[in-house]
This record gives C-alpha cells, structure tokens and sequence, in this order.
C-alpha cells in the first residue's frame, strides 16, 4: 500500500463510522451542532494520531515488545486514557462552551473501538510514520462522517448551521419560504437514530449499485473474451 | 428513602434515561451483539453485573482517593484500569467456579471493557455526587435499561431477517431506524414513573410565601410561620 | 510468578509515568480552568443582578459573608450606605443522576430577580437555556415543570425555595 | 426444528383460507369504516355548516381536504417509494398503480388523519403521512412486512416532534385544533380540549368535572364530543366493528377483551376513588380507544397469529392503556399502548407459537422467557399498586 493510498483509505474505503461502524456511539450524540463535530474531531485527531504513534514507537523496540506483551491491551488503554485526559484537561481550559456541550463523550474517547482497534490493528504492526498517516486518514474520516451528520440533523431540526462559536449561518429563511418550521425530532435521540440509519443506507446503496456494475463489467469483460 | 424513590430511581434510568436509546452509551455492542436472542441476553446479564460492580468500586475510589488527594484528573485513568481488572476478575471466578456459566457468557466479558456504557455510568455517577444508595440504583437501573433493550431487540433483530427489507436498508440501517422508533416509543412514557410526592411537605422550608401554593401546609409548619411574622 | 511480577511492574510503570504527565499538564491547565470559572461566575453575576450591574462604581459585593449548609455560595449586594440590596445564592439542584447549579437573586422585596445555569451535567443540552419562568415571582406556585429529564422538578424547586427562605435571614 | 405448522408473515392466513383477495378485504375495511369517516364528516362539516359558526367556507370545509389529502398523499408516497426501490420490475405506471392498490397504500394516511386533530396544520400532517409510509411500512419492505403499525409510527411522531404545534388550529392561533368551529364556540375556555385532556388535568375527580362540560354519556357514546377528527364516536367505531367482525376482516374477541380489560381496570381504579359505574364508563366512551381497539389493535400485520397470543395481547393493551392514562402523562394512552404491543406481541407471538409447535421451549430460550414474564407480571404488579 502506498503512502497516498494509506492516507485516503480512512475517507470513503475504509471511513470507520459508514463503512467499519465503529465509534458510533459519539456520531449519534454529540452531532446536534456542526461546533461539536469539529471540536469532536479535532479531539478525535489528536489522540488518534498520538496513541498511533506512540504505540508504534513502543512497538518497534523489540525488547520492550516482549515485555508488554501480555498485558499489552491494558498499556494501550493506559496510554489512551491519559492522552483522552490530556485532551479533555486543555479543552477544558481554554474552549470550555465545547467542553461543556460534549460532556462524557471526550472522556469516552478513551473506549471508543477507533482508537484501540488502530493501535492493536495497525500501530503495533508498522512503522510510525505509516501510523501517523494511518491516524490522520482515520481520524479526518471519521470527523468527515460527523460532519455530514451533523449538517443534517442541523439544518433540519434547528435551521441554523453553527462553524465555530458565533459564526453561524442562519438557514431559518428557507423553512419561512416554505411556511414550516424546524422539525425538532432530528436534535432528538430518536432523530439521531434515524438520520445515521438513513445514511449509511444511502452508502449500502450507492455500495451495492456499485457492486451491480463492476459484476455486469467483469460479465461483458468475459463475453469479449 | 422510601420505596417509591428507589422505583422512581430504577425506572427512570432504565426507561426514561434509557442508556441505548437516549444516553448513546454501548452502541458498538448494543449493534453487534443484538442478532441473537443468546448472545444478547448473555451481554446484557454480564452488563448489568459489571456495570453496578464497576460503579461502586469506582465511586467509592472516586470520593475516598481521588478527591481527597486531589486527584480528580485522574478519573478517567483510573476508572478504565479498575473496570479492565474487574472484567479480568470476574472472568478468572466465573471460569473457576461456574464454567458452565462461563461457556455462556466468557465471549462476551472482554468486550465489555470496551463498551462505553461501564465507563460512561461509572463517570456520571461520580462526577454528578449521588450518594451512595442513589449510585447503585443508578447503576442498577442503567444495566437492567441496556438489558431491556438488548432483550427486546434481539426479538425485534430476528423478526426482521424474516421481512423482506430492502436491500440497502438490510442489517444495522434499518436496526437503527427501529431503535429510533423505540426511542420515539420510549419517551412517551414520562410520567408512568412518579417522584414520592409525600416528601414534598415534609421538605418544605420555612418561607412565609409558600402559604400560597396549592399545598396544605402542616399544622405545625403553620405554627412556624405564625412564629415568624411575629 | 517472576513473569507476572514484571508484567504488573511494567504496567505500573505505564500508568505512573502517564499519571506524571498528566500531574505536569494539569499544573499549567488547572489556574486557567480556574480563571475561567470565576469569570464565568463574575459574567452570571452581572446576569442575574441588574442593580449592581447599572452601578458598579458605587455597589459592592461581599462573598461568602454568610454560609449556609444549603447553598454553595452566597454573593451580598450593598449599596454606597451599606445597605443590602440584593442577595445572590449558587445552589445546585440533585437530581438522580445528575446535577446542576445555577445563581439565584433574590430582591430586598423577598422576589426571585433572575436565575441562570452556571453548570450542568444533564444528558440534554437543553437545561442549559431552560428557563424556569421564576424571575419576579415572589412564590412558587406557577412552577413551570421539567419533564423528562434526570433534574427532577422538585430538586430545582427546591433551590428556588431555598433561595427564597434563606433571603429572609440574609437580608435583614 | 421439526416445525408443523408453517408461520410466516403472510398478511391474512384467513383471507387465503376462504380464498379471497386482498381486494375484498380492502373493500370490507372500507366499508367497515365508512362509519367513522361519514359520522366525522357529519360532525365537523355538515353540523358546523348547519350551525353557521365558521369564519371562512375553507375552515369548514378543511376536515374534507385533510380526508382526501391525507390518503392521497400515502398513496403518493408509497408510489415514490416503490418506484425507487423496484425500478427494474416496475416498468409501467399500471403496475405501479395496481401495487399500490395491493399494499393498501391509502390506508396509513386516512388512519393518521382520523386520529390526528380536526384542524391540524396541513405541512404537519403531510409530513408525519410521510414519516409514518416511509418509516413504519416501506423501510421494512411495504406491506406485510411492518413490524410497527405504521399509521401510529405517524401519529407518535407528531406528537414527538411537532408537540407545540399539534394542539394549535392552523386557522386561528389562539384556538384549540381538537374542537372544531361549531364546538369552539360552545365549550367554554375552561372546559379544555378533549374530555381527556380535561381529564387529566382535574384535581377532583367528579362526574360534574370530568363529564358534564361535554353533555352526559350518551353524547359521548354517540361522539358529539370534541376530539381528534374520526375516533369520537363509540357507536360508528360499534358499527364498523360489528361488519368486520360479520366478515371476518378482524377477530371481535380482541376489541371486546380490550375494552373490557379497561372497563374492569378503571371500574376498580373508579371504586377506590370513591367514583360510581360512570367512571369506567367515561374511560372507555372517550378518547381513540373504541378505534384504537376496532381497526388498529385488530391489525393482522403486527399482532399475533394466535387465539392465545391474541387474548393475551389485548389483555396487555388494556393494562397499558390504563396505566398511561391514570398514572403517565399521557392522556389518551391507545397509541402508546398498541405500539408498545406492536413489540411484545413479537415476544408473544414467538413463545406461543414455539409451544404450540414443539410442545415445549428450547432451553435457549428460557432466560429470556423469564425476562419477558418478569416484565410482564411486574406491569401488572405496578398496575395495581399505581391505580389502587
């Protein structure tokens, strides 16, 4: 695999929420505002791209390999936690209206399937600069699929579309045109299952006409021949 | 605590504040797990078990270390080191001592270090100073709430493989559009549940301006008021 | 046994280093965290307490002149003669399974003048905006009610009485 | 898994043993509800025109479009979605045309409009239409295949999401959409909405409180009681029950168990109140439960297949109702019920059947058999504590 092809995998190939399902548990609550994707994903970024590193730095040490080896899990956990903690500590500090409106979920970064997957997957098995390109990729896709969410669930339940703090583009004209208002039910739990489920039918879809096409393909590929 | 509460407790964190349908807490393996009827039941026993062992012993090292010393960034850390050894912990006893239980359930044990609803439970029920008694049928509510709905959807799981679902919604799309329904059905329930309302006039402060409200004071809070606007 | 002793050795090594550099983070985070929460504080006092906020040259306020078992914090808002004008409490409200605080003041009149949410636990992001439809009233009978939400009404009414009931000592 | 009886999810198992088509069952339903439709266009059209109370003709006409809309939109719907999803097979509009007719595609609109207030604001009501097709029918597969009864998926959404507009007339603001221009102007402010929503915000209960604002029982018996558009009247709901029940569309045990689950229920909930024979009466008069129990609870796509499934699903039905009625903040309790059944009933459906088939349970399936029970018995349990 090369460099450019590890980097784009974590986008569409490999994207860890639409195509892995993983880390689904932040997608569905935190994704009421486009603010929290992005302070999500940033956060999301950081520790996977440390913990990769890390991890594979550790790894590539022989002997300290073998001496982690069977409490390897909980080392790497260890490491996350202390880097989610560190996440969480500096949020805290100095963006707290995002600290406050992501809660728990910052600190249940730390067991989201994501970070411990890639490391025991990816990180301890290749070499660091792989692994940071392996994090970014992940981590820019899984912020990618937070952000489509997030637009939608937005737009539709709230009519406003929030980048960062006060900068916010108000959408409500468009539901005056059409005489409606917000419907409040995709800011809901419920609105949350459903939006997610709808995307990643659209992808099964988009998924499986591709299939239909590259089968037909390979089908008239064998007629000529 | 009169008996009314700790049902209000148990039932509201398990149906009103369900940890699936409106905390999104354990996704990953309330998704995985639900197919079969077992293997749900089977991580949603286990759940509950960990989850209200986890959070004692977490709350209690919370108050009595963690805050004491200071230590309070430390939670996070420390919290996933003790639900990790507990899991490791009830793993070896059960393997000793119930391996037919084991069989069952030994599968899904490790998993459950990485579904966040422990962690998440355990750092809400720290963070927010429940007291003791609250914590556990907190805790007890939340595991019995994933439980629920673990067991429910595994029926409902296995009814859609009958159905002719189309293609593209087949398998977790169109499990989340029912577990959306479930939530839209689940908070229609506010209300079944209700608050002790005997407490209420015994927590009655002292205030002259209550005499105004649609509750008939006691005589000898009366006597209170009297006293106080002498 | 020599096997699992280094095994566990080496996880505690793990865990003390990351918990000494989590010690050195939280050295430079902490006094910022602390900065921002008694701006934030300072910032819901000019929210809740229109007098002091129109005459800031000549109000003062005392805190924690008072302490009550009840309350976390009591701010008291004097005039130029000394006189106590207003009385702002911070009050948390526990409910099950979390828990909120928010500020209170109470005018000389014994009337709620304004509460805000300073902070808040809650699963639902909506507390935060919640508005208890409390300001100026003076008793607690037309409550509005928080369904559905781990605050229980009666945990948050009873800040509000609290507040009231306190405020008659306080503002003697 | 020696299996001697076939269980699938064929709509109608009797329909196929007396040989009919779906076409004459959709007939019967037809005409087994024509009652309703008829008695909520007397009620809210002819008598308000008779009456003359109306600002604008479009008001008094305005239960009449939502009838036509309602159905025409799920049938739109339906036709989008099928189009979509079997563009290869479909290739004419007849097919498509004859498709729709055969998944009873108008049905989950006409339902939702019946049970939806008499002047609902249209966007809201076309979008919970569509929720209510897309979700609860065609994303399991169109008909046959739903899990959920997709008219109360519609209904629950829009009272879910659009709980601030739902009670609000679209003509008027300040008026109340569940009273209609004749009865807006009778009932008096005080009164409330419905005789539920009255209901449940009384502190006394009381015959002069609960039932007089409204006549007396025979008004609420015959319907001329305000109230969602087409589930007012007891004696329609009768009518169409008696038809289906005669032609055999719905089993007449289901309705009967349930309503009388509730009258018992709230007969002793009524004694402990120190209330007479009116009170159970009053519950099981007013509100949707006379429609929810005719042609929702009945459904045979979402209810169990068998005699003991069925009696125990509507027994169930009634103990929920009752309990979200007198003790939820829910005042009508029916939809919440029937849906909340539209997933047990699965759970029942499986064990009974499973018994019926093998003569015993797996031994799999224990625990979560005991789950199931558990669940079961403490609702009655709490039933009896809440209501006594």
């Amino acid at each position: 695999m090369t460099k450019k092809e590890n980097f784009l995998k974590g986008f569409i190939k490999e994207n860890p929420l639409f195509v892995l399902l993983l880390g689904t548990c932040p997608a569905l609550a935190i994704t009421t505002s486009l603010e929290n994707a992005f302070g999500m994903g940033i956060a999301f970024i950081f520790v996977l791209v440390m913990s990769n590193t890390i991890i594979s730095l550790i790894n590539s040490f022989k002997k300290l390999k073998e001496l982690i080896q069977p409490v390897r899990i909980a080392v790497y956990i260890v490491i996350i936690a202390s880097l989610v903690t560190i996440v969480e500590m500096i949020m805290q500090a100095y963006l707290p209206d995002l600290y406050n409106s992501l809660g728990v979920f910052i600190s249940l970064i730390t067991v989201n399937c994501i970070v411990l997957g890639r490391a025991e997957a990816y990180a301890s098995q290749n070499t660091v600069s792989d692994s940071v390109i392996d994090g970014i990729s992940m981590g820019l896709g899984y912020t990618l699929a937070l952000i489509i969410i997030s637009l939608i669930r937005e737009f539709l339940g709230n009519g406003t579309i929030t980048i960062w703090g006060d900068l916010q583009i108000n959408l409500q004209g468009v539901f005056e045109f059409l005489h409606i208002t917000p419907i409040s039910f995709f800011t809901s739990s419920a609105g949350a299952f459903m939006v997610l489920g709808i995307v990643l039918a659209i992808m099964q879809a988009i998924k499986n006409s591709k299939d239909a096409k590259e089968k037909e393909a390979k089908k008239q590929e064998k007629e000529v021949k | 605590m009169s008996f009314n509460q700790i049902i209000f407790i148990i039932f509201s964190s398990m149906l009103l504040e369900n940890v699936i349908l409106s905390q999104f807490l354990g996704i990953c393996s309330f998704l995985g797990v639900s197919k079969s009827r077992k293997s749900a039941v089977g991580m949603g026993l286990s759940v509950v078990a960990v989850i209200v062992l986890a959070t004692t012993v977490t709350w209690l090292i919370y108050n009595y270390v963690l805050v004491l010393f200071d230590l309070v960034y430390l939670k996070t850390i420390v919290f996933i080191l003790v639900i990790a050894s507990l899991v490791q912990i009830i793993e070896i006893i059960i393997k000793k001592f119930v391996p037919s239980l084991y069989k069952s359930l030994g599968i899904y044990l490790p998993l459950i270090t990485t579904n966040c609803a422990v962690l998440g439970v355990a750092i809400k029920a720290s963070q927010n100073g429940l007291t003791f008694f609250n914590m556990l049928l907190y805790a007890l509510g939340s595991g019995l709430g994933f439980l629920l709905i673990m067991f429910i959807f595994s029926f409902l799981r296995e009814e859609l493989e009958k159905r002719k679902v189309p293609k593209a919604m087949s398998g977790i799309p169109i499990a989340l559009v029912v577990a959306s329904i479930l939530a839209i059905i689940f908070s229609r329930y506010v209300g079944i549940v209700k608050e002790d309302e005997g407490e209420k006039e015994k927590e009655l402060p002292r205030t002259a301006n209550v005499i105004s409200m649609h509750l008939t004071p006691s005589d000898e809070y009366l006597d209170n008021i009297i006293r106080r606007m002498k | 046994m020599k096997k699992n002793l280094i095994t566990g050795l080496v996880l505690s090594v793990f865990a003390l280093i990351c918990g000494l550099l989590l010690s050195v983070v939280n050295m430079f985070t902490a006094p910022v965290i602390e900065a921002r929460t008694e701006e934030k504080i300072n910032n819901s006092i000019m929210e809740v307490c229109e007098v002091y906020k129109n005459n800031k040259d000549t109000y003062t306020i005392d805190k924690e002149s008072i302490k009550h078992d009840e309350v976390d914090s009591v701010y008291l808002v004097k005039d130029e003669n000394g006189e106590k004008v207003e009385v702002i409490y911070v009050v948390s409200a526990k409910g099950y399974a979390s828990t909120i605080q928010m500020m209170i003041s109470v005018t000389k009149e014994h009337k709620i003048e304004r509460s805000v949410v300073i902070s808040s636990a809650e699963t639902k992001g909506d507390i935060k905006t919640h508005d208890f439809m409390m300001d100026g009233k003076d008793s607690l009978a037309d409550f509005d009610k928080l369904s559905g939400s781990t605050i229980s009404s009666k945990a948050v009414r009873k800040c509000f009485y609290t507040a009231l009931d306190l405020s008659y000592e306080d503002l003697k | 898994m020696a299996t001697k009886y076939l269980v699938t999810n064929a709509p109608y198992l009797r329909s196929a043993d007396h040989g009919r088509s779906t076409h004459t069952v959709m007939r019967d339903l037809l005409i087994g509800l024509s009652p309703v439709i008829l008695f909520a266009i007397f009620k809210n059209v002819i008598m308000v025109f008779i009456k003359g109370t109306y600002v604008s003709v479009l008001q008094a006409i305005y239960p009449l479009i939502t009838l036509i809309v309602g159905p025409l939109t799920s049938a739109l719907i339906e036709m989008l979605c099928l189009f979509i999803m079997k563009r290869k097979e479909i290739t004419k509009f007849s097919d498509l045309l004859e498709e729709v007719k055969n998944g009873f595609g108008f049905f989950p609109g006409l339902f939702i409009v019946l049970i939806s207030p008499v002047y609902i604001n249209m966007w809201v009501l076309i979008v919970s239409i569509a929720v209510g097709e897309v979700v609860g029918k065609m994303l399991f597969g169109g008909f046959g295949q739903n899990i959920f009864n997709p008219a109360i998926i519609g209904r629950a959404f829009m009272a879910f999401s659009f709980s601030n507009l739902i009670g609000v007339s679209c003509f008027d603001p300040s008026m109340n959409s569940y009273l209609n221009a004749y009865e807006a102007s009778v009932v008096d402010a005080v009164a409330g909405a419905t005789p539920l929503i009255r209901y449940s915000t009384l502190t006394d209960v009381s015959y002069v409180g609960a039932v007089e604002p409204f006549g007396n029982l025979l008004d609420f018996f015959l319907g001329t009681i305000p109230g969602c558009l087409g589930e007012t009247s007891f004696l329609a709901c009768l009518i169409g029950c008696i038809y289906l029940s005669v032609r055999k569309v719905i089993d007449y045990k289901v309705p009967l168990i349930y309503v009388s689950v509730v009258f018992l229920n709230t007969l002793v909930a009524g004694l402990f109140m120190g209330q007479g024979i009116w009170y159970p009466t009053f519950q099981i008069l007013s509100g949707g439960l006379m429609f929810g129990a005719v042609y929702m609870a009945t459904e045979p796509v979402t209810s169990p297949k068998t005699n003991l499934g069925r009696a125990m699903n509507a027994m169930m039905l009634g103990v929920l109702t009752v309990l979200f009625r007198l003790v939820g903040n829910n005042p009508e309790g029916v939809a919440t019920a029937i849906v909340t059944m539209n997933i047990f009933g699965l759970v029942i459906n499986r064990y009974v059947v499973r018994v019926r088939v093998d003569g015993k349970l797996d031994k799999n399936e224990i625990p979560g058999l005991v789950i199931f029970l558990s669940i079961f018995v403490l609702i009655f349990i709490y039933n009896i504590i809440m209501i006594v």
